[in-house]
């Protein structure tokens, strides 16, 4: 009977690890490709055919494989950038449910740790960016510092409106699919608010159309871009992998809230999960090809909206 | 009675004489006057004269009607002075001032009971008018000297309330307040001098330089 | 050892015994620091064993002996509350002094040093004092002993302006402060018939003057505090300040006014409904107020100084938090947000302690406290470069240091709040904290970017040299204690429950105590991963050819240094575009206009905007006033007389009127 | 015993005349310094019997007053020498001779239990101090002489008046007018009322001009900016509490004859009154003498106002007199160190007193923290007595009044005082001009260590004494 049981846990214990594997392996694989569909749906819509939608992952491996250049005035600080910058990201997608799968990891108050993650890699990718002295990088860095700064209130507003009819503050439980579709049932009005608010969110921290612009070629008007100029070879590997790899846990984090769904069979809710990420990727280069980019003094009117959203959602929510 | 009220009334029209007087010969002169006057009500307030109040009689008649007056005109001949020109209050307003002082200080006497061998004396009201035309004199006159006769006339004030009580005050301190008074006033005069050396003129509207800016 | 109370009080004499004999060796600075700061040393080891065991759940113990002074008694007592403020204290007063010792040498030539090795000591103990003190004049001479020589401290350079004028601001603000606490144990006193703090916890006042009571509280120990509007003193002091002054100015003094707050309403008894929501609101205007200002100042500790506020203000949000989730019956959130408060005190104390000693190595090595003479540090201050990393991820309130962990505890308490349905209100103040977290972030990453990184700025920064080690290990400690803190947070937890206890908060729960280990490993798994990605990354970078070549310019061929985006540049932004105008600095810009432009001209104003705007002019308005009364006294004798005169007649009038007709 | 305590250092005064040589004749006043603390020391120790007829006596308070007087004037004479050496340009004949009589006249005042002996030898210290302010023999100092002397004599006149108020007042009740304080407080109850309250608005006016209460103290800003510190002190210290005192004779008199409450009244007024005056003319003053005449117009105010109160606030004001005084001797001498180092009072152009006078800077600053009210110093325990005693009885508005003036003072006189002790002093005397001597600090040091000293430690004895003057027991 015992041995049983052992058997048992063992066999539980195999399944586990291998859904955790598989979890990771989706987690670690599939980013890349969000910014080739948003590629290439930006190219339809500019009439031409476009990169192949792999071609993120050929442009990383092809950087992984170069030498590194530095600029001498460079410390330590601007090695670290990369490095932190992706693990942040990196352990911010452990915490996060992608669909019903649940987290890898998660405890109580976890998602405070997400947020703070997200900001120690922010930080040392501003730290990174200030320590080439580079007055272009500078502005850069100010300005992704500034609108990331006002952004933050939106994200834990959202986040207390979801946490209501969570069973508990952890990412995890606060996203999980029951806890939203719950959330739905209850309070729809603020959960429209919350995934429109977050939506905004996933376009400022990944610095997208209207916020900014990723493709531009005029230094003077860029955010992100203009502050990762210095680096280069499997640095800027890094980073770019690090941006997929954030794209995918705001997309994550949208999927969540606003698409709830579940069949009850693992399989089929990875395909769910993922074709709702592709959809909202799909979705964002709809939009940065139909919307120009704002003014840059009018970003934070659309971080203040969002907040507002936010706090509509708890007004409504409670 | 009689004669000591009318003592008393002299005193307050001395009074009003210094205080519309223009010429500071005639001021002083006041003032000397007021204190043979008062040497003679000290006499004549008291039913029983004996050694004491004939003596502190004697030496107040000769301290505020001599010996000070005198030290005033010789430190007015060192300054050169004859008139009090353009007085802080022009004399006829310190006049009337005077009156309204002097009608305050009957109105107020009159709620201060008196004890029954006072009862209908004009001592107090006297008193306090006078020790409030001292006052005034202070405080409208610009030239040093009127101000001391108007300490004087202060002190005059307060010795007519002081005669109410001869009897009851020791004679050492009588003496002593006597004595005080003439060394204020010398001291005084030793000031005025320096005034006088210092800054040309016994115009005390000059001494303004201590002052908040 | 000593333990119990008189162990503490043994400390604050050896404290001021040394300190006088470093007063008499003015003439000898090289033996007066010595003695001063192994006074300080020693007395803190004599104290630190009494303290540690009250806090590790040892007997709290008093000693009282007769004062003869009106109303005073010598007593003292060492209870969790005590020890809980003490630590931080002598913890940050030895390794200050330590570094202080050396920073003060450097004026040695200028300078008389007598006085501030004396003066520091003064402070440490007087301050020691203050939480030891069981009697209300015992409490007030000690504060105010403190508030003189910490204000004397911070006068230390007083033939600068800056100095001098901070030394006054600060004398004027503690005296207001005093004014409320005189009354405030006045109003103790009147109920309870003696100054004792026993018989004020007898009969508390009651009804109104209880309300008076925690209102001049608010007053004066939040003067201390450093709650906005009573905050003006703050920056200018801690910027004036020799830095081992300013740590301990920011990471311990500040505190005392929470003790006080504390300790008043501990004794006070019953809890008003009130206390809560004005803490909150006191504290998250202080907190953005404060974080808006530090936003853009351009001497680095006065952007120190004004994080100080906004941590502050954090504290008072969660002590507010606890007290109104308390009283509305949420035993856990109240836990969380206590502890997340409690746990900042020392927090902050370690952070930014650690950042103050930061800012005087900066300043000694290169001369400047200007962030637009800096840059490029990090290379010629290697040393200080790591413990400016190390304090600023942590007053960033970032993972994995100790700052994040105790404002972890207070979101944590906001969202079980937001989980247990407690009206929108509160709610938003998540938002608003969010804001102020992530404000934080961006004026450090500005400080950390424009003092350490890129290029010198100025000949002083290209010179810069790192300072000796008596100066550096004292910060390396306290950046240990940060990581230290976020890595054990139960130790520190366990720390805190006597404290707890004694404020009348609840126990955290078990499943947060829980939370709280998990956050802790997870923090140290961070440092684990961070570093181990960092050594692969090098690693990497090994067997990669790599090349070194100037920062590229986006085509521009001769970058400069001056050319880098600065202090200003990278605050502009979010200070003059974005937030209100209202807290912002003055800029007075003179653009080149027309064909043949004359001279332009820019300048910015990053004074305290409420100094500015508000006390400044009331100040001129009122000296304004009283100068118009000059005429009184305008030298004319006659003038005077009349006064005589005047006040002779009203007199009398009253007199009569008074007694009804005759007098 | 009593009687040499008003003779001895007026005769010496005398020895002071003969001599001829300036130098050996300041050395006459340690001497009568020391004569004094001795005579007054053994005076209260062995409880001095009555003399002339009773005419003096020694009570608790007058006890108080002496002692204290003593121990001021034999301070400030250890100090004279060395301030008069560097006077030596100044004939000081009339300085020194003055000095030594005042001693003398002062003790008439504590001692005299007659009313009108006590009016006589305070209008004898008018006089004799009317020199000492004149010390300077300039313009100003002779300008702020004769303010000081009318105003003066003006004010005594009308103490003299409401002496003779109350002598009416027993006479009109058929007693024997005696102005005896024991007689007048035996049959205080019987007097007439209407007399006794008319007597106590004169004599607390005209002896309140001589203190230096607001409205009546105009002329003290010009006198004790013009005197020599050291005269100042005296004058702020000894002077004012001699018409202190003569107040309290006769508030006493108010007390006992069951008319407290309305002389209570006036002089919670007064105070207030004088705090306010002074709080207003403090700020931004630029003569820091001056700045400390109106500190002096701010104490007498507390002093009345703590008496106003009444009960313990009585204890407090009188342990505010030894207080105030003994702050107020650091303050006026160590102004009087820095000013003979910058040769100006004017705030504007002596700066950075920290550099140029260490000693006397530090003393100087001590000294303000002192006279502020805060701990440790003894000022704090004094005024947080009186303090205690309005909250105590719910006078709400007076402590609120009370702290707004300490708050506006404090605000006025740090930034005067900060201003002169701190910053960069003028480049013109960038080095220490003239070595600050030890009989220069001495006194200095002592009176700042009293005032340190009652803020921490009460002696029981003289908390005893205190007690018993003030009349009220152990709270």
């Amino acid at each position: 009977m015992i041995e049983v049981l052992h058997t048992l846990s063992r066999l539980a214990m195999v399944s586990f690890l291998l859904r955790l594997l598989l979890h990771l392996a989706i987690a670690v694989s599939f980013p890349p490709l969000l910014l080739g569909i948003i590629g290439k749906v930006k190219a339809f819509f500019g009439g031409r055919v476009g990169p192949p939608v792999l071609q993120p992952y050929r442009d990383l491996l092809r950087l992984f494989r170069k030498g590194f250049v530095f600029s001498r005035t460079t410390t330590w600080v601007f090695r670290a950038g990369p490095v932190v910058g992706l693990i942040t990201v990196a352990l911010a997608m452990v915490l996060m449910p992608l669909g019903s799968h649940r987290a890898p990891l998660a405890f109580g108050g976890d998602v405070l740790v997400f947020a703070g993650l997200l900001g120690l890699g922010r930080f040392f990718t501003v730290a990174a960016a200030l320590d080439t002295g580079s007055s272009f990088e500078g502005m850069g860095a100010a300005r992704e510092a500034t609108f990331s700064a006002l952004a933050e209130p939106g994200l834990f507003l959202g986040l207390m409106v979801l946490v209501r009819h969570a069973t508990g503050a952890s990412l995890d439980l606060m996203l999980s699919t029951e806890g939203t579709a719950r959330a739905w049932e209850a309070t729809p009005g603020a959960l429209v608010m919350v995934a429109v608010s977050f939506f905004a969110l996933l376009l400022v921290e990944n610095s997208r159309i209207p916020v900014d612009d990723p493709a531009t070629h005029l230094e003077l008007t860029m955010i992100h871009e203009v502050m990762v100029l210095d680096h280069s070879g499997p640095a800027f590997g890094l980073i770019q992998y690090g941006a997929a790899l954030k794209l995918f846990v705001f997309a994550s984090l949208v999927v969540n809230v606003a698409f709830p769904v579940t069949t009850g069979n693992p399989e089929a809710d990875w395909v769910l999960f993922l074709g709702a990420v592709v959809a909202l990727a799909m979705g964002v280069g709809v939009l940065e090809s139909t919307m120009a980019r704002l003014r840059l003094l009018h970003v934070p009117r659309l971080l203040v909206a969002s907040s507002i959203l936010s706090v509509f959602g708890i007004i409504l929510g409670s | 009675m009689g004669f000591a009220s009318t003592l008393l009334v002299i005193v307050l029209l001395l009074n009003f004489f210094m205080l519309g007087a223009s010429r500071v010969r005639a001021v002083i002169n006041g003032s000397a006057m007021q204190g043979v006057v008062l040497g003679l009500l000290a006499v004549s307030v008291h039913a029983h004269l004996d050694l004491e109040i004939v003596l502190i009689a004697l030496v107040a008649g000769l301290v505020k009607g001599l010996l000070i007056p005198r030290m005033l005109m010789k430190a007015m001949r060192g300054g050169a002075i004859r008139r009090e020109v353009e007085p802080l209050v022009g004399f006829m307003p310190s006049l009337l001032l005077c009156a309204v002082t002097t009608g305050g200080a009957l109105v107020f006497s009159s709620t201060l009971p008196l004890a029954p061998q006072h009862a209908g004396s004009l001592l107090v009201p006297t008193s306090l008018a006078t020790v409030l035309a001292g006052f005034l004199l202070l405080i409208t006159r610009r030239k040093a000297i009127t101000q001391v006769v108007g300490y004087l006339v202060l002190e005059n004030g307060i010795y007519v309330m002081g005669l109410m009580l001869l009897e009851a005050m020791p004679f050492l301190v009588e003496v002593g307040v006597l004595l005080d008074l003439f060394v204020a006033i010398f001291v005084m005069g030793i000031i005025i001098n320096h005034i006088n050396r210092e800054f040309s003129s016994l115009d005390t509207s000059r001494l303004t330089a201590l002052r908040e800016e | 050892m000593i333990a119990g109370v008189l162990g503490v009080v043994l400390c604050v004499v050896v404290l001021v015994v040394s300190g006088l004999v470093a007063l008499g060796l003015t003439r000898k600075p090289q033996v007066a620091g010595a003695v001063a700061a192994s006074g300080v040393v020693l007395g803190a080891l004599l104290g630190l064993w009494p303290t540690v065991r009250v806090l590790a759940g040892g007997a709290s113990s008093e000693a009282s002996a007769s004062w003869s002074l009106p109303g005073g008694t010598l007593a003292v007592g060492l209870d969790p509350l005590t020890a809980f403020f003490l630590l931080p204290m002598l913890v940050l007063g030895a390794v200050a002094a330590v570094y202080g010792r050396e920073y003060l040498l450097l004026f040695a030539d200028t300078r008389r040093l007598g006085f501030p090795f004396f003066g520091f000591n003064l402070l440490i103990a007087s301050m020691v004092m203050v939480v030891l003190a069981r009697n209300a004049v015992l409490f007030l001479v000690a504060w105010e002993t403190m508030a003189i020589a910490a204000a004397l401290l911070v006068s230390f350079e007083h033939d600068r302006p800056e100095a001098l004028r901070a030394g006054w601001v600060y004398l004027v603000v503690a005296h207001l402060g005093a004014m409320c606490l005189f009354v405030l144990f006045l109003l103790f006193k009147a109920s309870a018939g003696s100054f004792d703090f026993a018989a004020f916890a007898q009969t508390p006042p009651v009804g109104s003057a209880a309300v008076a009571v925690a209102v001049l509280a608010l007053v004066g120990f939040g003067s201390k505090a450093g709650f906005v509007p009573l905050h003006v003193w703050l920056p200018e002091a801690h910027a004036a300040a020799p830095s081992h002054v300013s740590a301990i100015l920011s990471g311990v003094l500040l505190k005392v006014g929470f003790y006080g707050l504390l300790r008043v309403f501990q004794l006070l008894g019953t809890r008003a409904d009130w206390w809560g929501p004005a803490l909150v609101a006191l504290g998250i205007s202080s907190a953005l107020v404060a974080i808006v200002v530090a936003l853009y100042q351009r001497d680095f500790k006065r952007a120190l100084a004004y994080s100080s506020i906004e941590n502050v203000g954090v504290i008072a949000v969660g002590l507010g938090v606890s007290f109104w989730a308390g009283s509305r019956g949420h035993p856990r959130v109240s836990a969380l947000a206590l502890a997340g408060a409690l746990m900042h005190v020392w927090n902050h104390a370690v952070m930014k302690g650690g950042m103050f000693l930061v800012a005087g190595s900066v300043l000694h090595g290169t001369g400047t406290r200007d962030l637009e003479q800096l840059g490029g540090l990090s290379r010629r201050m290697p040393v200080t470069a790591v413990a400016m990393t190390v304090g600023v991820l942590a007053l960033s309130a970032l993972p994995p240091l100790n700052g994040f962990v105790s404002e972890w505890l207070l979101y944590l308490s906001l969202l079980r709040l937001g989980a247990d349905g407690a009206g929108p209100l509160p709610l938003l103040l998540v938002g608003m904290l969010a804001l102020v977290a992530a404000l934080a972030a961006l004026a450090f990453v500005r400080l950390y970017g424009v003092v350490l990184l890129g290029q010198p700025r100025s000949d002083v920064a290209r010179h810069a040299h790192e300072s000796s080690r008596w100066m550096t290990v004292p910060m390396l400690v306290l950046a240990g204690l940060c990581v230290a803190m976020a890595v054990f947070p139960g130790f520190v937890l366990a720390a805190l429950d006597g404290v707890r206890a004694q404020v009348g908060g609840p126990a955290l729960f078990p499943a947060d105590q829980l939370s709280l280990g998990r956050l802790g490993a997870f923090n140290l798994a961070l440092w684990a991963v961070v570093l181990l990605g960092g050594r692969l990354f090098l690693g990497l970078v090994v067997r990669r050819p790599v090349t070194e070549d100037d920062t590229w310019g986006c085509g521009y061929p001769e970058p400069t240094a001056r050319m880098q985006y600065g202090a200003r540049s990278f605050s502009e932004l979010a200070s003059e575009q974005v937030l209100p105008a209202m807290l912002g600095p003055r800029v007075t810009r003179v653009k080149p206009v027309g064909l043949f432009p004359g001279a332009a001209r820019f300048s910015a104003d990053d004074r305290d905007p409420l100094t500015r705007r508000w006390y400044e002019p009331a100040f001129a308005r009122v000296a304004g006033w009283l100068a118009s009364l000059a005429w009184v006294q305008r030298g004319v004798l006659t003038a005077y007389l009349t006064y005589v005169f005047a006040a002779v007649l009203a007199a009398l009038l009253w007199v009569s009127l008074r007694s009804g007709g005759a007098p | 015993m009593l009687l040499a305590l008003i003779l001895v250092t007026p005769a010496l005064a005398g020895l002071a005349f003969a001599l001829p040589s300036g130098k050996d004749r300041a050395w006459l006043l340690p001497l009568g310094g020391a004569l004094n603390l001795f005579l007054a020391l053994a005076a209260i120790f062995f409880d001095a019997a009555p003399a002339a007829e009773g005419w003096l006596a020694l009570d608790p308070l007058g006890k108080l007053f002496l002692g204290f007087g003593a121990v001021l004037f034999a301070l400030l004479s250890i100090y004279a020498p060395a301030y008069l050496h560097l006077r030596a340009e100044r004939p000081n004949r009339v300085m020194v001779a003055c000095l030594l009589v005042f001693p003398g006249i002062t003790n008439a005042v504590l001692l005299s239990h007659h009313l009108g002996l006590m009016w006589v030898a305070l209008e004898a210290s008018t006089l004799a101090t009317a020199p000492m302010i004149y010390f300077n023999r300039n313009a100003r100092s002779l300008e702020a002489v004769w303010k000081y002397l009318l105003i003066g004599s003006v004010g005594i006149a009308l103490a003299l008046l409401g002496s003779l108020f109350l002598a009416y007042a027993e006479l009109h009740e058929n007693l024997v007018a005696s102005l005896r304080l024991e007689d007048l407080e035996r049959i205080a109850p019987s007097l007439s009322r209407p007399w006794l309250r008319t007597a106590f608005v004169l004599t607390f006016i005209g002896y309140g001009t001589k203190m230096g209460l607001a409205p009546m103290h105009t002329w003290k800003p010009d006198a004790y900016g013009e005197a020599p510190g050291l005269v100042g002190a005296l004058l702020a210290g000894s002077m004012t509490s001699c018409a202190f005192l003569a107040v309290l004779r006769f508030f006493h008199l108010c007390v006992a004859a069951g008319e407290a409450a309305f002389a209570r009244e006036l002089m919670v007024g007064f105070g207030l009154l004088s705090m306010g005056v002074a709080a207003a003319f403090m700020v931004k003053q630029h003569d820091y003498k001056r700045l400390l005449a109106y500190s002096s117009v701010e104490h007498m105010g507390i002093l009345v106002l703590g008496m106003g109160l009444g009960g313990n606030a009585t204890f407090g004001s009188l342990l505010h007199l030894l207080n105030n005084g003994m702050t107020k001797g650091v303050l006026f001498l160590s102004a009087a160190n820095i000013h003979r180092a910058y040769a100006t009072k004017s705030v504007e152009e002596t700066r950075g007193a920290l550099r140029l006078v260490p000693w006397s800077a530090s003393l100087f600053l001590l000294g303000f923290i002192a006279i502020t009210g805060s701990p440790p110093f003894g000022p704090f325990v004094s005024e947080f007595t009186i303090l205690e005693v309005a909250v105590r009885e719910g006078r709400y508005v007076v402590t609120a009044l009370f702290l707004t003036f300490l708050l506006i003072i404090f605000v006025g006189m740090s930034s005067t005082v900060l201003s002169v002790v701190q910053g960069k002093p003028p480049a013109h005397l960038e080095r220490p001009h003239r070595q600050e001597s030890f009989l220069l600090l001495a006194p200095i040091v002592i009176f700042l260590a009293c005032s340190l000293g009652l803020g921490l430690y009460l002696p029981p004895p003289l908390e005893a004494l205190l007690r018993e003057a003030a009349g009220v027991g152990v709270p």
